[in-house]
């Protein structure tokens, strides 16, 4: 080939690119739909009558790789137990899912909320549920309860592995 | 008028154009430099994002005038005019028409040439002064490239000078009218259609324009010689490296397209109403090529450059001299 | 005195100014591409390609700290970098702002269990914007820059306000 | 001033003309000019890093220079060590695939990958063909994102622009696939131990096939902008050279072996997931240059388009899911597996105690091998030509460090 050549070539690539249509998604205006299995802000599913599906069963809190939920809950299981809070440190999530994953009583979900951007570090920590009902756990009892006796029993060597991890 | 007036008048009314044509140049620049990425440049600030250098410019006006405690005081702040002033200077030796010009020169373009040799000595001022290794060595790179490709691009202009007679760009434009054979436009990239090439690449590195731009060399010496400046300094760096662009182009022009004419179009007053148009038009053909360039190619080493310049380009256009006077000489008699 | 009145910090001539420098610096936001982790692939290396652009707010990447106006800290800081994060937000000129991009920024994310990482870039640096995500789109992160824009131009507003 | 200056001891060599030290030579910089020659001019000591636009990271080098000539180099790291390793140790089995994504950023499919098929084998799990399958095809899409980020911020290196910003089309492409399939554009949690996550959505072939149709075009684009190109040749070509042997010697995998010429591959040599099914090459370099490093990796993006579509012509049927147990118990035992990165042989080295936390996770991360190299590599050359070799490395600092 003749020298000097690959440089017309190259520029005869960019001309060609310039005729090409811009693939820019002007971004305020114009939005990527986002796929349909995309993970972003953990929130909660309602029922139909706008009471959270969430039984308060701990499993996400367990689940969680970062520890980044916690759940306060007074009154026991016969009674129904009450929510007091549900904190969710959405600036520490990772968006992993695995607590979504492992929801027994589908009642918390990845939303496509990704503008999360804020000002203020304490929206960092989003408070999901506020003192609260939780649903009754024993209609999804049925579903799921061989996994609600696994993780109970795996909770107690967990809970001592981790501590003396981190004494 | 005085003729002082007259002066600092024309002076301003060139610096304004050089501040008007950079900020023209930097949006033309992030816009071409976007179509040719597929992507769209800036669009947001005022309609298709015109306002958006000067925007920048306003920013960097009111940023932080901020000095490094271990630069030298005094060359720091020199510095950015050295860089500045002398693209200033070759800017009022362009003739945009036959009645068009800042200063009317004999000798416009060796001018322009002999004015722009200063700026590397601003670079390495700039980049010795930081007191920063990164900016030291973009320096150096600045001055041993532009002293090599100063001679090519010197060369390049003997074969112009030797067909127009003169180093006056009025004139050299002038000689530049009339037709060839009928269809040709009798300009002088035709006959020194070798001297244009080495003319373009010489230009191209002396205006630090990638594949040449050794002193800033973003991947390797992160922005080079203007890396600790910062602010409206670091704001003239940026718009001299332009105006050299708009300068190289306009001498192009001025050399070997002909200037201000277009074939059908010579010495009437319709011509000299549209000369500076005519100009301007093949003036900013000649910065969108160099843009073209510059969004193609990847950076030569620093190594190859010289070896480049010295080996190849130096040589070539000699003999191109030669070669060319030879050839007048035999056409002439 | 009276002279304040006209040229003082809460005259209409310097809050007007300030107005339109506002602009120009919101309009003109170039960060200092410091990309650390996962987050620059998503944050400064997609935001300069083609399919988001943010050349089109103005924004675009400057090598070096002193002439970038947003420090854009995008992945995990720990204790051997957050020195250099530092020395780098005091190389910049103000006026300067950081948008701590990505959970590890934010609040140390994944890994802050970890003793050697920081917990939060806020811990070194002022941060402006948090973006929470990990990584976070990048369209996320031009709302950042949305944000952030909306943040510069609340400060004269809140001068006029307070007038 | 004279007792300073032959600070060096006798026994190690004096280095003459720049150029590259051998291999047994005390490493480490020397602050005052070697030699006895008193008219050498001073060395400098550059800091390139951690904040550098061409480390890929938070890579600190210690360059010194005669000149513009790199002397010596010595790659200082730690500036993103977040204890991954250590970090695992508190994470359930199934909860590690989300650290091992943030170790390797570009291609977590593959470090996924590996930890899962260490539990797997340690469970003795059969993994059906479907997970094989869909595990492989998303481990060649990542692979290719993973390469033309390469061949861009190579490019970038090199001073090239526009193949930065073509190839960021080709990858948000693939981003985009890989995002309908995980749900995640980066962090794809997607791998588990005993299959993957999910089927793909529908329409996922289809958008694949559109890809595909149109980019060996934009490839041979590439190959004008950048391999065929006359500044780009002399930059790469005897550049940064590692001869095999070094190679080995020094534990480098991937496209910095292969392009030695050592044909090393774990997907011939060790097949795992589908790879024993397919037929594809694996390109080879001769000369072990920087070129030859840019060269098989383009190669690599062309081998892994004709793996996708060998792929996609058979899909299984199946369940993408072996039966595997809520709460992964390995038994005691270790484990060593590795798979074929873009960087490189990945391994993960698994010790288990029988309980559900590992009880030792080791990565082997090849960029750290392949960037062991560049005290020999980049010593002798040019600044431009250390960025150049520490770009062909490919590293990614996410896994270096851990």
């Amino acid at each position: 080939m003749i020298w000097g050549l690959g440089f017309f070539r190259a520029m005869g690539v960019t001309m060609r690119n310039m005729f090409r249509p811009a693939i820019t998604v002007q971004y305020p205006d114009e939005r990527l739909v986002i796929p349909e299995r995309a993970r972003w802000a953990l929130v909660h599913k309602f029922d139909e009558s706008g009471r959270p599906k969430c039984t308060a069963c701990m499993i996400c809190e367990r689940e969680c790789p970062d520890d980044i939920i916690h759940l306060t809950v007074s009154g026991d299981a016969a009674s129904g137990k009450h929510i007091d809070e549900y904190r969710y440190e959405l600036g520490a999530c990772m968006m992993c899912g695995l607590c979504v994953a492992a929801c027994p009583f589908d009642a918390i979900e990845m939303s496509h909320e990704y503008e999360l951007a804020t000002p203020d570090p304490h929206a960092l920590v989003r408070i999901l549920l506020h003192d609260v009902d939780a649903a009754s756990g024993k209609r999804a009892k049925a579903d799921a309860p061989a996994t609600q006796a696994a993780l109970a029993a795996d909770a107690a060597p967990d809970a001592a592995r981790g501590e003396s991890d981190h004494a | 008028m005085s003729p002082l007036l007259v002066i600092v008048l024309r002076t301003l009314a060139g610096l304004g154009l050089l501040l008007l044509n950079g900020v023209v140049l930097i949006y033309m620049l992030r816009k071409v430099l976007g179509h040719l990425h597929l992507r769209l440049g800036p669009t947001r600030v005022g309609p298709w994002g015109i306002f958006q250098t000067s925007m920048d410019v306003v920013k960097l006006l009111t940023k932080e005038d901020f000095r490094p405690t271990a630069s030298d005081k005094w060359l720091f702040r020199i510095a950015p005019l050295l860089i500045f002033v002398p693209s200033f200077m070759a800017y009022l030796a362009i003739g945009f028409s036959p009645t068009w010009h800042f200063a009317n020169l004999d000798t416009g373009v060796l001018f322009v040439f002999a004015v722009l040799s200063f700026v590397p000595i601003g670079i390495m001022m700039a980049g010795w002064a930081s007191n920063s290794k990164w900016s030291l060595i973009g320096g150096m790179r600045a001055a041993g490239q532009q002293i090599a490709y100063e001679i090519p691009l010197l060369l390049s202009v003997l074969g112009v000078a030797m067909l127009a007679g003169s180093l006056d760009p009025k004139v050299i434009v002038e000689s530049q009218a009339g037709l060839w054979l009928g269809f040709l436009p009798k300009w002088f990239i035709v006959p020194q259609f070798l001297g244009f090439w080495l003319f373009a690449i010489s230009a191209q590195a002396e205006t630090n324009q990638t594949p040449f731009d050794m002193s800033e060399a973003e991947s390797e010496l992160v922005t080079g010689f203007a890396n600790e400046y910062s602010g409206m300094r670091f704001g003239f760096m940026f718009l001299a490296e332009f105006s050299n662009m708009f300068v190289a182009a306009a001498v192009g022009t001025t050399l070997f397209f002909g200037g201000w004419l277009l074939p059908g179009l010579e010495h009437n007053a319709l011509a000299l109403a549209l000369g500076p148009i005519i100009f301007m038009v093949k003036v900013y053909l000649g910065i969108f090529c160099m843009m073209w360039v510059r969004g193609t190619l990847p950076r030569i080493r620093i190594d190859q450059m010289l070896s480049f310049a010295w080996k190849a380009l130096i040589p070539l256009s000699l003999l191109w001299v030669v070669v060319f006077a030879v050839i007048l000489k035999a056409v002439g008699a | 005195m009276a002279l304040d009145r006209i040229f003082g910090e809460n005259s209409m001539v310097f809050i007007r100014s300030e107005q339109l420098f506002d602009a120009a610096r919101r309009n003109s936001l170039w960060y200092v591409s410091f990309g650390i982790a996962c987050c620059a692939i998503e944050g400064l290396m997609s935001a300069g390609g083609p399919r988001f652009d943010y050349d089109r707010f103005g924004i675009f990447h400057r090598g070096s700290p002193r002439q970038a106006d947003v420090m854009i800290v995008a992945g995990t800081v720990n204790k051997k970098m957050a020195h250099v994060v530092r020395k780098l937000y005091d190389q910049m000129p103000e006026p300067k702002w950081v948008i701590a991009m990505g959970a590890c920024a934010c609040t140390g994310g994944p890994f802050r269990e970890y003793p050697n990482v920081v917990l939060g870039v806020d811990q070194v640096v002022p941060v402006d914007i948090y973006v929470p995500g990990c990584p976070p789109r990048p369209e996320s992160m031009q709302y950042a820059f949305m944000q952030l824009q909306e943040k510069i131009s609340r400060r004269t507003e809140e001068r006029l306000a307070a007038r | 001033m004279t007792d300073d200056r032959l600070r060096a001891t006798p026994d190690e060599p004096i280095v003459a003309e720049g150029r590259r030290v051998p291999l047994t030579s005390p490493k480490g910089l020397r602050r005052v000019p070697r030699g006895v020659d008193e008219l050498a001019t001073e060395h400098l000591i550059v800091n390139m890093g951690p904040q550098h636009p061409s480390t890929h990271g938070v890579l600190h080098i210690l360059l010194e220079l005669d000149g513009e000539v790199v002397m010596a180099a010595e790659a200082s790291l730690g500036y993103l060590h977040r204890g991954i390793e250590k970090l695992a140790e508190s994470r359930r089995h199934h909860q590690v695939g989300t650290l091992l994504d943030r170790a390797d950023y570009v291609s977590g499919i593959h470090t996924e990958l590996a930890y899962a098929m260490a539990i797997e084998r340690l469970m003795e799990i059969e993994v059906p063909e479907k997970a094989h399958w869909l595990r492989t095809l998303m481990g060649e899409i990542n692979r290719i994102t993973s390469h033309v980020l390469f061949v861009g911020t190579f490019g970038m290196d090199t001073g090239s622009m526009p193949t930065f910003l073509y190839t960021m089309r080709e990858r948000e492409a693939l981003v985009d696939i890989l995002e309908a399939v995980t749900g995640s554009r980066m962090m794809f949690n997607y791998v588990r131990p005993g299959g993957v996550t999910g089927d793909l959505p529908a329409g996922i072939i289809a958008k694949l096939e559109t890809f595909l149709a149109d980019v060996d075009m934009y490839l041979d684009e590439y190959d004008v902008l950048l391999t065929d190109n006359e500044i780009f040749g002399p930059r790469t070509k005897g550049v940064g050279v590692i001869d095999g042997t070094t190679a080995v010697a020094f534990g480098m995998t991937g496209a910095p072996l292969r392009a030695t010429g050592v044909a090393w591959d774990i997907r011939k040599a060790h097949p795992y997931a589908a790879y024993a099914e397919l037929d594809f090459d694996v390109p080879l370099g001769s000369q072990g240059d920087c070129f030859d490093r840019f060269v098989v990796k383009t190669a690599e993006i062309r081998e892994s388009l004709k793996m996708i579509r060998q792929l996609i012509a058979g899909v299984p049927e199946g369940p993408h899911m072996a039966k595997v147990p809520k709460v992964l118990r390995p038994p005691a035992g270790e484990v060593y597996t590795a798979v074929e990165s873009p960087r490189g042989e990945l391994g993960i080295h698994l010790v288990s105690d029988g309980s559900d936390l590992p009880y030792r996770m080791r990565l082997r991360s090849p960029a750290y091998y392949n960037l062991a190299v560049i005290d020999e590599a980049l010593a002798g050359g040019l600044i431009a030509d250390a960025v150049v070799t520490l770009g062909s490395l490919d590293i990614i600092l996410g896994e270096i460090d851990r």
